[in-house]
């Protein structure tokens, strides 16, 4: 392999680390807003519970891409200081929570598939991704086994529940289809082992998908367009408010040690 | 004191646990009720100032710790709703009184945090004072009660630890860091010491209740053992206590210190506090949206026996 | 005058300046967050115009607080690099919009407190505060008649309407009265015939405001407790995310021209 | 064509205003009210992107000049929502209309500002291009849409320039600020070109409203002056117009160009575009929120109207 080869293959492994990271750090940034504030105790505990495992996935994704780009910048650099348009996340994690029936339908669409990644990631040929991959795994079994509950519990509850969750996976349904978008990026790591092409994670997820909404009683819709660009740092406007947000004591204190 | 109410007495003062299904005089289980009632509302009312900063965390470490320590809170509150549930009260029950404002949640929780500072010293100070009076309850005379304050304590001390820890960063940061710590410091340490209650000297209820060991130390004493052990942190922190008359009385083996403006106390439990309206419409609201997510579980439990009963039944 | 009384007479007229301009930026800030989703397009137009003429009023006023403190800053840097602990508004104008009825009641609150004040400003001792008051005074006398039809209009509406502003007004009525405490500050600026005592102020207030409830059918609360803290830097929890929001891009970008 | 349409057509022909109690073909009306209606609409739902970046506005002066901006919009929106009217459709009508799908407003309102370059690049580029929209507009046929036209186009100019200086700033800014002023300007540039609507080949309409003086120009006429007219402005900043095949054609004395992707043009009318949910709902909730108060205005002015008439009959 040829050193500029190296260098492209690198710089596209970047690239997907923070796509990783990314994801995990915005969805874990939404889903603590709802800290203090969920409708029952036990879900306040278990929704704080997801943020916290995401945020930790966060520190050793962004770990990683920061020691991949090799440029001295930390996880927090690239969490705190970056503008949105380099955010690599898909548009679905950036979604406002809306009511919790919304929120929890984001996260079974999103849980569903990041199991799917973080199974196949456990055979990466980069052993320090297969490492996080198969912590981050025990984590997201749970949460994907406590959304798809939520689910199907809430879909197949009242009928103002199962109507909430129906307009849930209505409206973010459009945002699902960028998780199973292949570009270079994804075949550049993907040629190298290092992670799967998201779409050959999709039968996997239409699986789980079905079954879970079979038992909730919802349909899943048959619009075919979809949203993209979070992948390649092409945000909803609701983004650069979350920043703001999330940012601030860095922009503003530049240097300091907290 | 009927001869029962001397026996239960005497258990108590055996140091013997009273438990759920014993017989206990009404006054103990009311007071029981109401002081663990508040306590577990200020468990998750108390959420929310620090919750405030979550998304504004400054490095995703501060950020991990600050979500673990507000869900931990979340978790005291269940603690606490479920000892109190063994007395006979449901934790909707509890809620509906919270809700309503017929009972109270810790007044410290009215104050604002307004710098990243502040959850350093909600974590130093606030936990602090919280834990002085948590720990001798742990020896509390009401089992599930005196249990559950055992989960807590541990759980507790750490979160002082952490807060302290920021503290200490921001104490040595920037001068704009150490002039926020300072600042909290400031805003803090009079709520802080209101946190132990006014003197016991003017209280009915104490005497009762530390007879019952459903409180242990007066007001006054663990607010003593409370400066003396701050003074010297917030001297280590380079930070000053915001009070002229702090001194170190060699003939109490204590400090001397100012009284908090008990006027300010008795107003902000009143209703009129800086957050006070926030706070209790936070959870009220809280509550009110969760309304049809509660709902669908129920109906879905519903249904799901029922389920199983034409199962059963067939 | 001894030069050291000047210099204390600086700081303290610095400080009002701040308190000033503050009120009119933060409130500017509030009130826009309506542009483009008032109740009607006339109130759309109406609200954006209020919010134009209280950020124009910021640029001079912290315009001149720049000069005042002589320490090269300008209205930009004031408005846009000072941290919550910094602001002098009072709690009132930090306060969340709310429904329509009651950003409109806040602005009514602080449009009467506004006229008086800008009233007595004309005759400042500082020819430059008296120019700016002029100013000013034309285009909040048009808020205040504006805001004080629609209280009307809508406290002697419906019933509904009735009781939103109901609301709002006991919800408002707690930090009305920071807008007329006497402090050292307002002292030294009233000494020097800067401003006039915000105590001073509270009887013309006092008149407006019952007359318009009056008319509005509206009643005003007897609760006699007060918030204050913001004169002095003690803001409310929403200032922070206020300010992480509108100072994004100068904390992000340091140093650049835009 | 009857008698009376030929004497209308002649009227137009003579370049004579058509005002609004003159009889007039109902196609004519028709096509107006679409026209005006979402022009219209345009101008509200306009309000949105630019909306986006108020709060977030780097300096003052900048906050104030995109609070102008905004305000004119609704003040356009407002001069297009009375000429409307003059044909007899209200404005609570035509925003029923607006609300539930059944009229469109320009599509380019569905895509969205992300950074503070793309509020320059709307004001230099979607305007710009609504510009050479509405000046040939100025002499449409119907009298109060010519002379809402008229009053648009002076501040719509106004506007563009504001755009451009800012583009200007941060083209000639640091160098994540050119980087934004060139991104803007990739993800605005064919949208604009969108602007002006397929070729008039494909169109059956475009025909009969040219003849009534509704539509003055073909879209392809309008679209190559926008590109000629704003290739050189971009070249004056030092971005680059995104697209490999631009290329002066000394022979045609304009500028070879590539079509935009006309599928993405067809998908976003039809609501598959990156905001259309979120524009449209904002309006309708800005709608729906404010019923109490439209509400609460009009029982005060019956009330009062009441009180008038009862005050005469005394």
């Amino acid at each position: 392999m040829s050193t500029a080869a190296t260098a492209v293959d690198q710089a596209a492994f970047f690239e997907w680390l923070q796509r990783v990271g990314d994801n995990a750090l915005i969805l874990g940034h939404r889903v603590s807003e709802w800290c203090g504030h969920a409708p029952a105790l036990e879900e306040d505990i278990a929704i704080s519970n997801t943020a916290l495992d995401l945020i930790g996935q966060t520190q050793l994704w962004l770990g990683l891409a920061a020691e991949v780009e090799g440029k001295g910048r930390s996880a927090d650099n690239l969490a705190f200081l970056r503008d949105a348009g380099a955010f690599r996340n898909v548009l679905l994690v950036e979604r406002p929570n809306g009511d919790f029936g919304r929120t929890l339908m984001r996260q079974f669409l999103f849980d569903a598939y990041h199991m799917e990644l973080l199974r196949a990631l456990q055979g990466s040929s980069d052993p320090r991704v297969a490492e996080i991959a198969a912590k981050a795994a025990k984590e997201v079994a749970y949460h994907l086994e406590r959304s798809a509950d939520l689910i199907v519990r809430l879909g197949d509850g009242t009928a103002e529940s199962h109507d909430r969750m129906q307009q849930a996976l209505t409206e973010l349904w459009p945002y699902t289809g960028e998780l199973f978008a292949d570009d270079a990026t994804d075949q550049a790591v993907a040629d190298a082992g290092i992670a799967p092409l998201p779409s050959s994670l999709k039968a996997g997820w239409d699986k789980v998908l079905r079954h879970v909404m079979a038992e909730a009683t919802l349909t899943i819709p048959e619009a075919s367009w979809q949203h993209k660009g979070g992948k390649t740092g092409v945000h909803t406007e609701h983004l650069g408010f979350l920043l703001a947000e999330m940012q601030f004591l860095q922009r503003a204190y530049p240097g300091a040690t907290w | 004191m009927t001869p029962q109410e001397r026996a239960f007495q005497e258990r108590i003062d055996r140091n013997e646990k009273i438990e759920p299904k014993e017989w206990m005089p009404d006054g103990y289980r009311k007071t029981l009720i109401r002081q663990m009632g508040q306590h577990a509302h200020s468990e998750i009312v108390g959420q929310l100032p620090e919750g405030n900063w979550i998304t504004r965390a400054p490095t995703l470490e501060r950020k991990a710790i600050l979500l673990a320590k507000v869900q931990d809170e979340a978790g005291h509150g269940l603690y606490l709703y479920s000892a109190a549930e063994t007395l006979g009260v449901s934790r909707d029950e509890l809620l509906e009184k919270l809700h309503n404002g017929s009972m109270k949640y810790s007044s410290i929780f009215n104050y604002p945090t307004l710098t990243w500072a502040d959850i350093g010293a909600v974590g130093w100070l606030v936990d602090g004072a919280a834990i002085m009076n948590q720990v001798p309850l742990q020896r509390t005379s009401y089992g599930p009660y005196s249990r559950a304050m055992i989960r807590i304590c541990k759980e507790e001390s750490f979160h002082q630890r952490q807060g302290y820890d920021i503290m200490m960063k921001m104490a040595a940061g920037t001068p704009e860091q150490k002039a926020m710590a300072q600042d909290a410091l400031n805003r803090f340490w009079y709520p802080s010491l209101m946190m132990f209650g006014p003197s016991d000297k003017d209280s009915v209820h104490s005497t009762q209740s530390m007879a019952w060991r459903i409180k242990m130390n007066t007001n006054d004493e663990l607010r003593q053992k409370f400066v003396d052990q701050t003074v010297p942190q917030a001297k280590y922190l380079g930070l000053t206590v915001p009070d002229d008359k702090l001194v170190w009385n060699e003939e109490k083996g204590g400090h001397d210190f100012s009284e908090p403006d008990w006027n300010e106390f008795f107003a902000v439990i009143a209703g009129n506090g800086p957050c006070n309206a926030e706070r209790l419409g936070a959870r009220v609201k809280a509550w009110e949206d969760g309304a049809w997510f509660r709902d669908g579980l129920m109906a879905h439990a519903e249904k799901s026996a029922a389920r199983q009963g034409a199962l059963a039944a067939e």
